[in-house]
């Protein structure tokens, strides 16, 4: 089994599991509790709040644990939004977010907000020029991906905090697919706000993070206890919260090395496909993307397809077809770089982790290319093309 | 997506697939907006349809109500071929996941695309058959 | 360790992680992917989304699972509020309510909402008339806690379905401290949503569950992917929802044998005390309470001072006493049921659970009498009270 | 709650509990909405505080605040004791919880109420002494 697919989720990694055991069974309190061994909890989970601060530059005050990455991204719009309404109610995102922002952007648009999809070029990064012409006035928020989950393409995060922070606007950056593989200072960068989500890096599902800067209100959106200073009621998921301490402070202290190997496999991947199948090409920036991520398109064919195939031959990957959302719709991602539809459907995305080796990506290489040519065989666009480059 | 050992079986080792280089009636239905095209042969001899063929880009659902349809509809005569609904084609694959289920449709338009050529060409009238609406001439692609 | 703090969490159930221990590190795909290692998650979750089903008489596809139980509680709120709001724009629920509903009433209250909270009896039940008279035209939501989690009152659930749907008004209750301890069956009981909180019931924190009867729409509270039949976004969090599965099923199968254990022990538990310490009194109902609930008052002397003191002689419990919260005000629902503001100071929460046995109370009634007795030696209510005794 | 051992200490084994019976000045503060009430008994001689008790209704903080601040008095001169502030009782107790200080300016007022008293009673004026306005001549419980 050759797991690719590190984008969609991460296993617990085996470090990160045995820390988080304890807290399952034995050191279960409840860390608001006053006893001594809700202690236990308590300092478990100010450790946590400190890795993590200390992963992307931030105190440990401005860490808020939520229930996933989704979490973050809705509590960070629509508490900006309820929050600020009435100093403005424009929002500035990009068309290429992963759908916990589109989709809460599309919510705030039913509730009088006005938002601004900026459109992205043929690598996927917003056009700086098209982003300080949005602002206007009334803008309260501009949201912009830390890196793509799709395609991987890093934005141009630093500039486009400055320019808020000149505006005087806050800045929230998804960083779900970010956080442990790029280097993140949120005040080197001017985040006001970042989204983490614990399983993409090697902690559990189910636990998140908001990084909000000191100062900053937003309006609640888990009201009820006093939890995470009054700011995400629900008794604190200690075990889970342990865990993504474990994995921030991981990522970051084996970044350098870890990227390095990543980066290799990640090239040699894309280079072999390349040099092996023909129609087929890379979506996203050749460099400026995401350690393990390998996002192609392959002419004539259609992602679910590719995917079962090489399901049968051990492989885990996805891809941007339509194949299993409800609309019938390809990726916005992929549409929003401008790719055709028929290109889009044919996608696969490779995303690369820390268990994989180069015998995988080899395996990969020497697997797809019957796969494809299997597929075109019965294709009828590749009938099509056949003939027509005949005539 | 849970799909069936059959749909799985006709998906890994599809049944006719290819084409019909002159084959008495042939259909291309569906548009790749929805990522799924199928196109199909048919030879009738007889009004029987001795041979079909498909070719097909789409999901592993599209590839597999495909080939089931071109299994189920060999053999019949050409009336018998209408009763190849999509509803035939998915009982006859033990069942498609619920948004998969608009593959089966493809398959059936395939047929009704191929036969309507047919029946154009030959002027044999066929009971209940209307011009496909979704056949395409031509494949449009997005550039 | 006497850990008699269950209401506030319970530890993981062996048996329960046991169950998860698998989808850490191993069966981890995430169960929106098509790859077959994928379908491990998707199969665990489906059994444990039927498990919950089962345990309270609703279909698997009425079980939505999310972050925590405020999180359940706030969606059911907010979501009705959102979706209904043409319909109407009150809401009524109770004084004695959890604050994952009180707040976020609150919150609803300042977006134009109006809300009425009914007041509860000596014991803490709502008055059914009360109900009756507080329902109008515009009433879209009556939200009534199944059992409060401070004095463990059960409230009389099917009567105010039955009255709701009568009206026509959607009816939720939050069974965070129900679940698992009393019989819940939703359509016998014309619940129409219902809160769950897995770490009460000895699964893990971070999980919850809001039942929400089929062909019944609110509107998302987070948005995103299409988890959760595109209701509830966020990548599943396996391995809580299959340890929550197991947790409801074992609490549903033993319920009958445990509450006649652990309603023993809170009977011996109580008239104990009562016996044993004079000035003092049982809060909420004699029988119609949780069978692990124990809330009690004693005079003249403070909640946390009674805490300290039993938490070195390893006992953990909790009070309503304003300590650890940051108004200075004693437990609402101390308040609501008519307690004056130091009987409220002075009260104690005992909640046993599973673990405890017959020695553990025997301990406590041992244990807790010098304690009071020692704290009213140095409290000035208990001085002023000797000398109006005298004269 | 993280209590700092010296709380903890003074909370366990609170000194000078108890009351004067024939006090110079006697103070009591808080009240029972909030959960705390102390009561300072002074026993004061040529301006000397020979002796202080105290008897408190609260939370660990306030046992411990008010143990303190009664130590801290004691030899103290009328004068020196309105240096007892509730910083000073903080920093002997090596620091509160944030939502603890409350306490700490319970027993400075529980001080200067006991102060005020004995000032009323003997005319000797207490420099930076003001009336407490937390004082209460009796308990007033809720019914
Ligand atoms: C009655 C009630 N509702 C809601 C909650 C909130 O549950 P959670 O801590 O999982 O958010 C609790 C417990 O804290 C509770 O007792
Ligand atoms: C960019 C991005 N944002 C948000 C999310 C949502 O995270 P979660 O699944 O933890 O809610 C994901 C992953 O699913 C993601 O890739």
């Amino acid at each position: 089994m050759i797991y690719l697919d590190n984008a969609a989720t991460t296993p617990v990694r085996p470090e990160v599991f045995e820390e988080m055991k304890p807290y399952f069974t034995e050191h279960f309190g409840n860390a608001s509790s006053i006893y001594s061994i809700a202690k236990d909890s308590k300092k478990a989970m100010d450790k946590a709040r400190k890795q993590v601060a200390d992963a992307i530059g931030a105190k440990p005050e401005e860490i808020f644990f939520t229930g996933c990455g989704s979490e973050s991204d809705n509590w960070a719009l629509k508490g900006t939004a309820d929050a600020l309404s009435k100093k403005g109610k424009h929002i500035i995102t990009t068309k290429i977010e992963h759908h916990a922002i589109l989709h809460t952007a599309e919510f705030l648009e039913k509730h009088g907000f006005e938002v601004t999809y900026l459109d992205v070029d043929k690598y996927g990064f917003i056009n700086i020029e098209e982003l300080k012409k949005a602002i206007r006035d009334d803008t309260i928020l501009i949201s912009v991906m830390f890196a793509n989950n799709e395609i991987g393409t890093i934005e141009p995060i630093a500039e486009i905090g400055k320019i808020a922070h000149e505006r005087g606007i806050l800045f929230h950056t998804d960083a779900v697919q970010a956080m442990g593989h790029v280097k993140i200072d949120v005040n080197k960068m001017n985040i006001d706000m970042l989204s983490i989500s614990g399983h993409k890096l090697g902690a559990q599902k189910g636990i998140g993070v908001l990084y909000k800067r000191n100062g900053i209100k937003i309006s609640q959106l888990i009201h009820g206890g006093a939890q995470e200073q009054q700011q995400r009621a629900g008794t604190e998921n200690i075990p889970a919260i342990v865990g993504l301490g474990k994995a921030a402070e991981l990522a970051v202290k084996e970044m350098d090395e870890t990227n390095a190997r990543i980066t290799k496999l990640r090239d040699k991947l894309i280079n072999g496909l390349l040099e092996k199948i023909p129609y087929c090409s890379l979506n996203g920036h050749p460099s400026k993307r995401l350690p393990g991520n390998v996002n192609m398109s392959f002419d004539f064919i259609e992602g679910e397809s590719m995917l079962l195939m090489l399901d049968m031959k051990g492989i885990c990957a996805s891809s941007g077809s339509a194949c299993t959302s409800s609309s019938l719709d390809p990726s916005h991602v992929l549409l929003a770089i401008g790719l055709p539809h028929e290109k889009a459907h044919g996608s696969l995305r490779f995303t690369i982790g820390r268990e994989n080796t180069e015998e995988d990506i080899d395996y990969v290489i020497e697997t797809l290319p019957p796969i494809v040519e299997k597929l075109r065989a019965m294709s009828p666009l590749y009938e099509d093309f056949l003939k027509k480059n005949k005539q | 997506m849970e799909y069936s050992d059959k749909v799985m079986d006709h998906f890994t080792n599809p049944r006719n697939t290819g084409e019909i280089p002159d084959a008495d009636g042939t259909g291309t239905v569906g548009n790749v907006k929805c990522g799924d095209i199928m196109k199909m042969d048919l030879k009738i001899e007889n009004d029987i349809i001795k041979d079909a063929k498909f070719k097909t880009f789409g999901c592993g659902a599209a590839v597999a109500t495909s080939s089931m349809a071109t299994e189920l509809i060999k053999g019949k005569n050409v009336d018998e071929a209408m009763d190849i609904t999509n509803k035939a084609v998915m009982e006859a694959l033990d069942g498609l996941p619920p948004i998969k289920v608009h593959c089966s449709c493809l398959a059936e338009e395939a047929i009704h695309a191929a036969l309507w050529d047919y029946s154009q060409k030959t002027g044999r009238k066929i009971k209940g058959l209307k011009k496909p609406v979704n056949d395409i001439e031509e494949l449009h692609l997005d550039d």
